[in-house]
């Protein structure tokens, strides 16, 4: 085997991480809620894919089953906060026919 | 290992499974709910003071849990600082539940289970269950998971009214709080990569200030000030408190931002300290003077009296950031770091059960008139002395007067500020006070006048749910008034206990 | 050379169908998107030879969560719930650089790491043999860690009663969504009828076969949990009633299970200790509860709040 | 190479062209119903040529049909989702004129 | 053999890549979803290839759990597109 510059377990890192920068883009930059929670899925999955890929360092090892039982476990927290969140967003449609945030008043009060 | 005891007994699982146990039960049957919120008040709090017992008798416990000892399993870690919170916290959730008792549970035995009755008490005993996880545990990721287990029910608390106000707070905060979790995991996950281990105590030996530990400790500790309403992200927070009915109000308010705020004093103070630089601790008592400034001049615009008071844990919830550059994360600890350290932890106790009480207290005034404007609390003093006196005693701990605890947090913080000749965080706090004193005098200017234009309606409030408040009002002042023993509790299995405080 | 290339190009198509998801003008084309993304992710897994979290991925992220994205666009359409507007070009630009900054910081700690290092395989290999299951990752999951698991099974609980109050006060007890229909004898309802057998065959599978190989109860769980919403949305199968007992004790009986069986432990002297030569047993006895459990509660929370059936369309 | 190894070459290279094919008749067909006919044979055809070039290789009979299970999933489910994906398609006269066949 | 595999499932990742020009573009949902459908067959052909090409053979299972589930957002997509979302898109009368 020849010396690879990158390694898979660098690769699929990187990925993560670019695809955190992207969902965070998406949870930024958008009004829609429900565009907001895909964004914010797709950060989750980068932090996974990232935590994921640090258990691949060492092929010959096997992959690290840690870091696997704990993504895991936490794909299960968030589609339990996805599922929660989509009922809240639709529930305030039906409620304000909008599936968008009032627009914070910055001085709160009168 | 001699180092892992464990013969400590049951106490801190005790401590997770019966708040759990509580809320099973009350999932599976509503007509329970009252028996629950009564043997919960009375036996969880008692196992709070039975742990810190344990100890101040043993000292800082380390229990590996189902015998796997860290790095391979999960070790409850206790020391004086996570005994401290859950007292507190056992304190104000057994306050809450009863005060909540005929607000959610079945009023006479053929009642019909109501939405928000049924949510109500399943969701408070998983919160609390989430708070002792939180504070027991010694591991990143199972206090990534007691966190979101926390955020989520905190979630559910705020929508359970169910108006679109409170819906879009709700969601407000959802998207804050989730997202604050995820920056936190992340840290979490590259320290693991990097130290192999996601135990605080092993990170703390192996931690180094290396590239990937140092944004480790800045992605969480950004997650973590999201979620602690840390300014300029506090925006979700006096909707979400506000908007909750009051005993889900208390707990939002004066429980659930400590949580991430004690992770992020674990980071800094006990896993990764010469991590921490010198930018870094500035930059969090900078934003939180902003947070004592901006929350306190905020609170006195407004109208509603829930808003007030949420307005005001954006700004208490400040002082908590100032131990960060007055106890210093990193460098060589000082003398006074101890007294600056221990004064933060202390206004976290007071705040938690001085908030507590406000809210509990505002939940009263809205009974009693069926609204909030504090321009209608006119007479209140008259009519409800009982809920007036505990909100002026929460207020006295609040504004830092003597002798509430509030008192002695801002007295050690400014000792600590004077004697490391950081005069700014001082101004600072003195400043906040007043304002503390200006946002609160007016509600209880109203409240002590007399007569109104008309003789307001007050409905009749029970005497005993107007003793909790009071009750909980009362022991922020008693933390003032015995201030040496939570002082020394805190001290409790720090590393730098050693290490005097100038009391 | 040549598996590197396959990564290489599997995390571009990755890259690109997340930028989709996010960017898309159009909501339902982005959700679309974000079923493809899900896939594609259980492709990553695979080849990071996590095939646990492959299977994770493949059941709750392309299947549930894009069944519940989906379900909700189409709600809120006949809502008539306005659609994006999009803001000013320069705060997008803006928006994009600092997170492309955020995510070349998060880049730079990846190659900061060593990749020598090992993790803690090597620890779990010494312990696989007192752990009861023969599939580290089990082992993890409900021995080493099994307190992590169970706060994990409690958060699903959690986010349902959310839901649950989410209903209006008066269809408080009732069914959880509303009644489907399927033309009796239609392709649809055909469907509904073959496809659970099957699927409750694999998720039944998953389940056993989770404490040698790749699977497990959140697995299983999740499975059962789509049949279900299968045979509901073809008519064959009715949410049941919130208020109903059976249900809830559904609900609590795979966390209540595991609890009662960690506090057994804490009174023998280790909270949610498994002794080795009954480990084996105990894990199958958590898993099989957590399984019942996982799948009632997550096939709740995609139905939604209970609601009073209306012959048309939204409950006003 | 074994005989095996050649018939295995053989199926699952023609699986792939049939999948090709598809993507190419679903990006190319002008019409939603055109494509969906293209989409079907992608779905059959060719991961049932994979699937069947992958079952000789196996050494377990349990392994086969698993894999012949997966085949037959997707089947199931592709005849499934175009009857009724073609349905909702239907541009709307259409639609009134099948109902009205149909009754 | 393995390189055989491996270059089939590059393949055919590429032809999922070319599949989502077509959810991009729709312009009917209906074609994006069929979109999706094709790319999800693809994914799980890309498995079974990948559990052969000395990938963990337990890929099969992830293929399995695909395969079963790829359907149900066709199905949910064919359902909302029903009048009150509830009904039979093969006919229709509502509940």
């Amino acid at each position: 085997m020849t010396e690879m510059p990158v390694s898979s377990a660098q690769l699929f890192g990187l990925c993560g991480a670019a695809l955190i920068g992207i969902g965070l883009y998406g949870f930024i930059a958008h009004r829609h809620l429900l565009r907001r929670l895909v964004g914010f899925n797709v950060i989750g999955s980068g932090v996974f894919l990232l935590f994921g890929s640090t258990g691949y360092r060492r092929v010959e090892l096997g992959a690290d089953p840690v870091p696997q039982a704990l993504v895991i476990t936490g794909v299960v927290v968030a589609v339990s906060a996805t599922a929660l969140l989509v009922a809240l967003i639709i529930r305030l449609a039906q409620l304000t026919g909008s599936a968008r945030l009032p627009e914070e008043s910055p001085g709160g009060g009168r | 290992m001699a180092f892992f005891e464990a013969s400590e007994g049951p106490w801190p699982a005790l401590l997770i499974g019966v708040p759990l146990l509580a809320a099973f039960t009350a999932i599976v049957t509503w007509r329970a709910a009252r028996l629950l919120i009564w043997s919960g008040a009375a036996v969880v709090p008692v196992l709070s003071v039975v742990l810190l017992a344990r100890v101040i008798h043993a000292g800082g416990l380390r229990l590996p849990i189902g015998g796997w000892a860290p790095p391979l399993g999960i070790a409850f870690a206790v020391d004086g600082l996570s005994a401290g919170f859950i007292v507190v916290t056992g304190l104000v959730m057994a306050g809450v539940l009863l005060f909540a008792l005929p607000q959610f549970t079945a009023s006479a035995p053929g009642a019909a289970e109501s939405r928000a009755g049924y949510a109500f008490v399943p969701l408070v005993f998983l919160a609390w269950a989430a708070l002792n996880a939180l504070f027991l545990s010694g591991d990143l990721f199972n206090l990534y998971v007691a966190l979101e287990l926390l955020t989520l029910s905190a979630v559910a608390l705020v929508a359970i009214d169910g108006r679109s106000g409170t819906i879009a707070a709700a969601i407000r905060y959802a998207l804050f709080g989730l997202f604050g979790s995820l920056a936190y995991l992340l840290g979490a996950a590259l320290l693991y990569a990097v130290h192999g281990t996601l135990d605080m105590a092993l990170i703390a030996e192996r931690a180094t200030a290396d590239g990937a530990t140092v944004i480790a400790g800045a992605l969480m500790t950004a997650g973590l000030a999201a979620k602690t309403a840390l300014f300029p992200f506090h925006a979700w927070l006096p909707p979400a408190h506000s908007g909750a009915p009051a005993p889900a109000s208390a707990i939002l308010s004066g429980l659930v931002p400590k949580a991430s705020f004690y992770i992020i004093v674990r980071i800094w103070f006990d896993v990764m300290p010469q991590a921490a630089g010198t930018i870094m601790p500035v930059l969090l008592g900078v934003l939180g003077s902003c947070a004592i400034i901006y929350g306190s001049v905020l609170a006195i615009r407004q109208e509603q009296l829930k808003l007030v008071i949420a307005y005001s844990t954006v700004a208490q919830l400040g002082y908590l950031f100032l131990i960060f550059p007055l106890a210093g994360g990193g460098g060589e600890p000082q003398p006074w770091a101890a007294g600056a350290w221990t004064g933060g932890i202390i206004h976290a106790f007071s705040h938690a059960l001085a908030k507590a009480a406000m809210f509990l207290c505002a939940g009263l005034f809205m009974e009693a008139l069926g609204h909030d404007r504090i321009a209608g609390l006119r007479g209140a003093a008259h009519h409800l002395p009982l809920t007036v006196f505990a909100f002026a005693l929460a207020g006295v701990s609040l504004m830092g007067l003597p002798p509430s605890g509030g008192f002695t947090a801002k007295y050690l913080l400014l000792t600590a500020s004077f004697a490391g000749g950081q005069i700014g965080w001082a101004i600072v706090i003195m400043v906040g006070g007043l304002l503390a004193a200006l946002y609160l005098f007016r509600p209880l200017t109203y409240a002590f006048t007399r007569r109104g234009l008309e003789e307001r309606e007050f409905a009749r409030v029970p005497r005993p749910r107007q003793v909790i408040p009071l009750l909980l009002a009362g022991l922020s002042i008693l933390l003032g008034i015995a201030s040496a023993a939570p002082y020394d509790i805190l001290q409790i299995g720090r590393p730098h206990a050693a290490v005097e405080g100038l009391e | 050379m040549m598996p590197l290339a396959f990564d290489l190009f599997l995390c571009g198509l990755v890259l690109a169908v997340a930028v989709a998801a996010v960017s898309g003008r159009e909501l339902f084309g982005s959700i679309v998107f974000f079923i493809v993304y899900g896939l594609l992710m259980a492709l990553a897994w695979v080849r990071l030879e996590a095939v646990d979290v492959a299977l994770t991925e493949a059941a709750i992220g392309a299947g549930l969560t894009g069944l519940l994205l989906v379900g909700a666009s189409a709600r809120l359409r006949r809502l008539q719930a306005p659609e994006e507007e999009t803001g000013s070009r320069k705060a997008r630009a803006a928006t994009a650089i600092a997170c492309l900054s955020i995510a070349g910081l998060i880049g730079a700690a990846v190659l900061l790491l060593d990749p020598r290092a090992p993790g803690l395989a090597p620890m779990v290999d010494c312990s696989l043999a007192e752990s009861g299951v023969g599939n580290p990752v089990t082992a993890v999951l409900l021995n080493f860690r099994a307190y992590d698991t169970l706060l994990e099974s409690t958060v699903l609980l959690v986010a349902l009663l959310g839901v649950w109050s989410l209903s209006d006060e008066r269809s408080w007890g009732g069914h959880g969504g509303l009644r489907q229909y399927a033309r009796p004898g239609g392709v649809l309802a055909t469907f509904g009828r073959t496809l659970p057998a099957i699927g409750l065959i694999i998720g039944v599978y998953l389940v056993w076969a989770g404490s040698k190989q790749p699977g497990g109860a959140f697995q299983g769980g999740t499975v059962l949990a789509a049949v279900w919403l299968l045979m509901a949305v073809a008519g064959v199968a009715d949410a049941p009633r919130v208020s109903n007992r059976l249900l809830r004790l559904g609900l609590v009986a795979g966390p209540a299970l595991f609890l009662a069986i960690g506090m057994a432990g804490a009174m023998a002297g280790d909270f949610l200790r498994l002794p080795p030569e009954h480990a084996g047993n105990l894990i199958l006895l958590i898993e099989a509860g957590l399984t019942v459990s996982v799948a009632v509660t997550l096939a709740l929370l995609v139905v939604g709040p209970p609601q009073r059936d209306l012959p048309h369309g939204e409950p006003s | 190479m074994s005989v095996l190894d050649l018939i295995t070459i053989l199926f699952t290279g023609a699986g792939t062209v049939f999948f090709i094919a598809g993507t190419a008749g679903l990006l190319r067909f002008p019409d939603t119903h055109s494509r969906l006919h293209a989409l079907t044979k992608a779905d059959h055809l060719g991961l049932g040529l994979i699937a069947v070039g992958l079952a000789v290789q196996v050494a377990s009979p349990l392994l086969a049909l698993k894999l012949l299970l997966v085949w037959g999933l997707a089947v199931l489910a592709a005849a499934t989702t175009s009857q009724l994906i073609a349905r909702v398609a239907l541009p709307p006269h259409l639609e009134r004129q099948k109902e009205n066949a149909g009754q | 053999m393995n390189t055989w595999y491996l270059g089939l499932a590059a393949i055919l990742l590429l032809s999922i890549g070319a599949a989502l020009w077509r959810v991009h573009r729709g312009p009917s949902a209906a074609d994006r979803m069929m979109g999706a459908q094709l790319i999800g067959t693809g994914g799980v052909a890309v498995l079974l290839l990948l559990a052969a090409a000395g990938g963990p053979e337990a890929a099969i299972d992830v293929a399995l759990v695909l395969g079963l589930l790829a359907a149900f957002a066709s199905v949910a997509f064919a359902k909302t597109a029903t009048r009150s979302g509830l009904g039979d898109p093969e006919s229709d009368a509502e509940p």
